[in-house]
């Protein structure tokens, strides 16, 4: 069994840019827009449920190992939970970064503005990592639900 | 207020509560909870709705300060709706797991057949 | 650093399981003694923390933490304060559900450690510290909507739990049924979540039970979180999914889902008296508690009679437990609004249901541990091929029979302590109910009778020839949990007097539970 | 202050007054028995169970579901309901939820007629 006919699978190439970028796009700006790391991931993850299904879950598997993507899985909910120890000198999940003047600390403006994508403090960083952890998980789901835990021949 | 939106709530919350009353098969019983699902969270967000609102994103708001916050809507609501959301992804995909697991180990997706725990 | 410690303690309870949860799959990657050493000191720090924040809330009264700020209100630009941050209050009844959760947890992660086989344990225990965190969590918070997602924590971590074993057909069915049974209480309670937004437009514990009046849509709301709570806590005719569940479980989830059942009480109680404490109509929901726990103490016990697994056995008895103290506190809130009964025998009746359900908490653990060790010794569980045990597991019969002794609510032990109080107070609101109690009350030791005298009694038999008794690890926490039910019934009014009666008036008094946060 | 004794409203339990009879009544029981005849050995035979004077074997004993045969022939109206209630099917576990859901709601409803 190796996937679908070679259109699809040249499609799903092509579409996979596309399909990781919007999601890279949908979680960096999860502060500013709807949607953040959830969304974005689960965008992430069926571009990646595409290529499961054009290539097939054996060429999928030697690429990305559903024991790398555990792992990834764990470390980024380690990322969000440690982001939000760091806020522990004033309180659990305090944003110590905004308005402090360094990575996403810009203050933001009050009303209606345009967006300033380097504000908002520990919100984006926990974004990124809900985002790695939502894609990974859900992949690991897509992959598991596709092979029926490996029982299938 | 707007009455329709939480007519349609009700009558998603009563399909759904039929489905996992009288419907059998298990992957109808998963479906008969999501379409819950989705009355609850179309419940919420009839909850949030205001007419000519404008949604609570100053990045895209097409009018001045003094008039966003006559008309913005209340983010709460949505939030929750997302979060519920989220919930109700993670209940679909493990009960649709155990649908799957429980065909293999009994053969049939009836649940008049699956009832190995009785009594 | 102590001090520090405790300032954000409620916090760090929440936090230390999820942390270990996270990192538990890479510490698995170590080996199985990295693992363990890794999983019993996220144990450890969680239940250190735990019992300190407990000692603290009961010595020195209720407190209120926010997540991310310094205080759960936020005062918007024109002036109008509301309370709308996602808060932790933690009053005296919290800290004791959450101590009785990990006293009973602690012990579970050590038994697990010799009853759980297999070589991916990394995952099995990171949905442990998830379903410890949601405990917690259901337990500390301070508001409706976190309340409804650390419920839906609790109750995925625990249907994964229980379909852990998932090449036993069994085990995959009874984590459907219980995943669709509470999957179906959650969405009632989100959909009152709603409907209590929309009339009051707060979130916030405190500041709705503040602003509560009676109206349609709130007794709507009412209902169903009556609803959906009593079937999570086992109340009959919901029970069916609860022996499917405790059944087909490993015994240490088992014993995890004994204390999620009475942590979804405590969301009841927590949601009558706190959130609707003001309310008119709660002599009918009294009433409606009081109905549920007697068809419970019925359903269960006799159920229970005619049990062969052991473990379905217990769980049916559970069931009936769960009536006397949906008796006990029910006959509290059916006096709450008039303070001359309340004083007269409402306060002891529902110090007794409180009382019960930490008794409860014991005794069902301790019976639970023992059993998981039968099984664990033979392989077997049904009653009818067990005989003869008494001479191969004598610790294990002697922890069984303290067990037995307690739930049946034989004198020295707790449970007749706590039974004493629910009877005599209950009597003085009906006599009959007391009758009724009574008469479940010696009809509990009857399949323990049958349990106690088929398993351990009897001829030895000859497969059983090489039946050792369980290792220590497994026998720590049985020989703890039979201790505690042992002093508990033989200082009955002390332990009233330290923990109960503060978990009492703290859940009994509104004002003083609105009062900390706004 | 200490109590050793739960108050319960119209009286009091006091179990270690209890524990105390007890532990007396142990003291008394051992005091008879080193009265008792010195020369007593331990068999086998003598812990073996029996019933009506024959040993018991491995598939003589009486099994857990044999156990109150006479109770269940008592109440079999009632445990043959109960097996069709407790029929498993997952289904019926959500209809007991909507019915009792329901009874709930009416007999607030009715709460509020009868009361305001």
């Amino acid at each position: 069994m190796s996937g679908l006919s070679k259109i699809v699978k040249n499609v799903a190439s092509v579409f996979i840019v596309p399909g990781l970028i919007f999601g890279a796009y949908v979680v960096a700006h999860g502060h500013l827009t709807p949607g953040g790391g959830f969304q974005g991931g689960t965008i992430i993850a069926t571009t990646l449920a595409l290529l499961l299904v054009a290539f097939g879950e054996k060429s999928f598997r030697k690429a990305i190992g559903k024991n790398a993507l555990a792992m990834l899985e764990s470390l980024a909910l380690f990322g969000f939970i440690g982001i939000a120890f760091l806020g522990l000198q004033s309180s659990f999940f305090n944003n110590f970064l905004s308005n402090s003047g360094s990575l996403f600390g810009q203050s933001v403006q009050f009303g209606v503005n345009e967006g300033n994508i380097n504000s908002a403090g520990v919100i984006p960083l926990m974004n990124f990592m809900v985002g790695i952890e939502v894609a990974s998980g859900l992949t690991i789901i897509v992959i598991a639900m596709y092979s029926g835990w490996g029982e299938r021949k | 207020m707007e009455l329709i939106p939480f007519l349609g709530a009700a009558l998603l919350f009563g399909i759904g509560l039929f489905a996992l009353v009288f419907k059998r098969n298990l992957i109808k019983i998963a479906m008969g909870l999501s379409i819950i699902d989705s009355g609850v969270n179309l419940f919420l967000i009839a909850l949030g709705y205001r007419s000519n609102g404008i949604a609570p994103i100053f990045t895209t708001a097409p009018v001045s300060n003094a008039q966003a916050a006559a008309t913005m809507v209340l983010p709460a609501p949505q939030a929750l709706t997302l979060t519920s959301i989220v919930i109700g992804l993670a209940v679909s995909a493990l009960m649709l797991s155990l649908a799957v697991l429980l065909f293999k180990h009994y053969g049939s997706a009836d649940a008049r057949k699956i009832r190995g725990l009785r009594e | 650093m102590i001090s520090f410690i405790l300032q954000h303690a409620p916090a760090l309870c929440l936090a230390t399981p999820l942390l270990f949860a996270f990192l538990t799959p890479l510490a698995d990657k170590a080996g199985s003694r990295v693992r363990k050493a890794f999983v019993f000191l996220g144990i450890l720090l969680t239940a250190l923390t735990v019992f300190t924040l407990a000692q603290n809330v009961i010595l020195q009264g209720a407190r209120v933490y926010t997540m991310g700020a310094s205080s759960p209100a936020l005062t918007l630009p024109s002036g109008m304060t509301l309370p709308v941050r996602i808060i932790l209050e933690i009053d005296a009844f919290s800290a004791l559900m959450a101590s009785l959760a990990l006293l009973v947890a602690f012990f579970a992660v050590v038994y697990s450690f010799r009853f759980m086989k297999g070589n991916s344990l990394g995952k099995f225990y990171s949905l442990f510290f998830v379903m410890l965190a949601g405990l917690i969590g259901l337990v500390f918070t301070g508001d409706l909507f976190t309340l409804f997602v650390f419920f839906e924590i609790l109750s995925i971590s625990s249907v994964a739990l229980v379909a852990y074993w998932y090449k036993r057909k069994k085990s995959v069915e009874a984590a459907f049924k219980y995943l669709l049974i509470s999957s179906v209480a959650s969405l009632c309670l989100l959909f009152s979540i709603g409907l209590l937004y929309g009339e009051y437009g707060l979130l916030n514990i405190a500041a709705l039970a503040a602003s509560m009046r009676l109206s349609f849509v709130t007794m709507v709301a009412l209902g169903l979180l009556l609803a959906a709570f009593s079937m999570k806590a086992g109340a009959a005719p919901m029970h069916y999914w609860l022996p499917d569940a405790y059944g087909e479980a490993p015994t240490p989830i088992t014993v995890m889902l004994g204390i999620a059942t009475l942590s979804s009480l405590y969301a009841l109680l927590r949601v009558l008296f706190t959130l609707f404490g003001s309310f008119s109509l709660l002599p009918v929901a009294g009433w409606v508690l009081i109905c549920l726990g007697v068809v419970s103490m019925f359903v269960g016990v006799t159920m229970a009679l005619k049990q062969d697994d052991i473990k379905r056995l217990i769980a049916y008895t559970a069931v009936s437990q769960a009536g006397f103290i949906f008796v006990g506190v029910g006959v509290g809130l059916a006096t709450i609004n008039s303070p001359a009964l309340f004083s007269a025998f409402g306060e002891n009746a529902l110090k007794g249901g409180l009382f019960h359900l930490v008794n409860h908490g014991i005794y069902e653990a301790l019976l639970f541990f023992s059993a998981g060790a039968v099984i664990y010794a033979t392989g077997k569980r049904r009653l009818s091929s067990l005989s003869g045990l008494a001479r191969k597991m004598p610790f294990t019969t002697v922890f069984f029979l303290v067990g037995a002794m307690a739930i049946a609510g034989i004198p020295p032990m707790n449970g007749f302590a706590s039974k004493i109080l629910i009877y005599e107070s209950v009597y003085r609101f009906n006599p009959l109910l007391t009758v009724l109690a009574l008469v479940v009350s010696v009809l509990t030791a009857v399949p323990f009778v049958k349990a106690f005298s088929s398993a351990f009694l009897g001829p030895e038999m000859a497969e059983f020839k090489k039946t050792k008794e369980v290792p220590m690890g497994m026998l720590l926490g049985m020989a703890v949990l039979a201790v505690i039910a042992v002093l508990f019934g033989l200082l009955p009014g002390l332990v009233v007097e330290t923990i109960i009666a503060p978990a009492v008036n703290a859940l009994a008094s509104q004002a003083a539970y609105v009062g900390v946060v706004l | 202050m200490i109590t050793f004794s739960l108050n319960t409203g119209p009286s009091a339990w006091a179990p270690l007054a209890m524990a105390a009879g007890i532990f007396l009544m142990l003291v008394v029981v051992l005091a008879l028995r080193f009265f008792g005849r010195k020369g007593f050995r331990y068999s086998k035979e003598k812990a073996m169970p029996f019933y009506s004077g024959n040993t018991v074997t491995q598939e003589e004993r009486v099994r857990a579901s044999d156990f109150f045969w006479g109770f269940f022939e008592a109440f079999k109206g009632y445990y043959a309901r109960m097996r069709e209630l407790h029929s498993g099917i997952v289904n019926d576990y959500v209809l007991w939820f909507v019915i009792v859901a329901s009874l709930i709601l009416v007999s607030l409803a009715l709460g509020v007629v009868l009361w305001a």
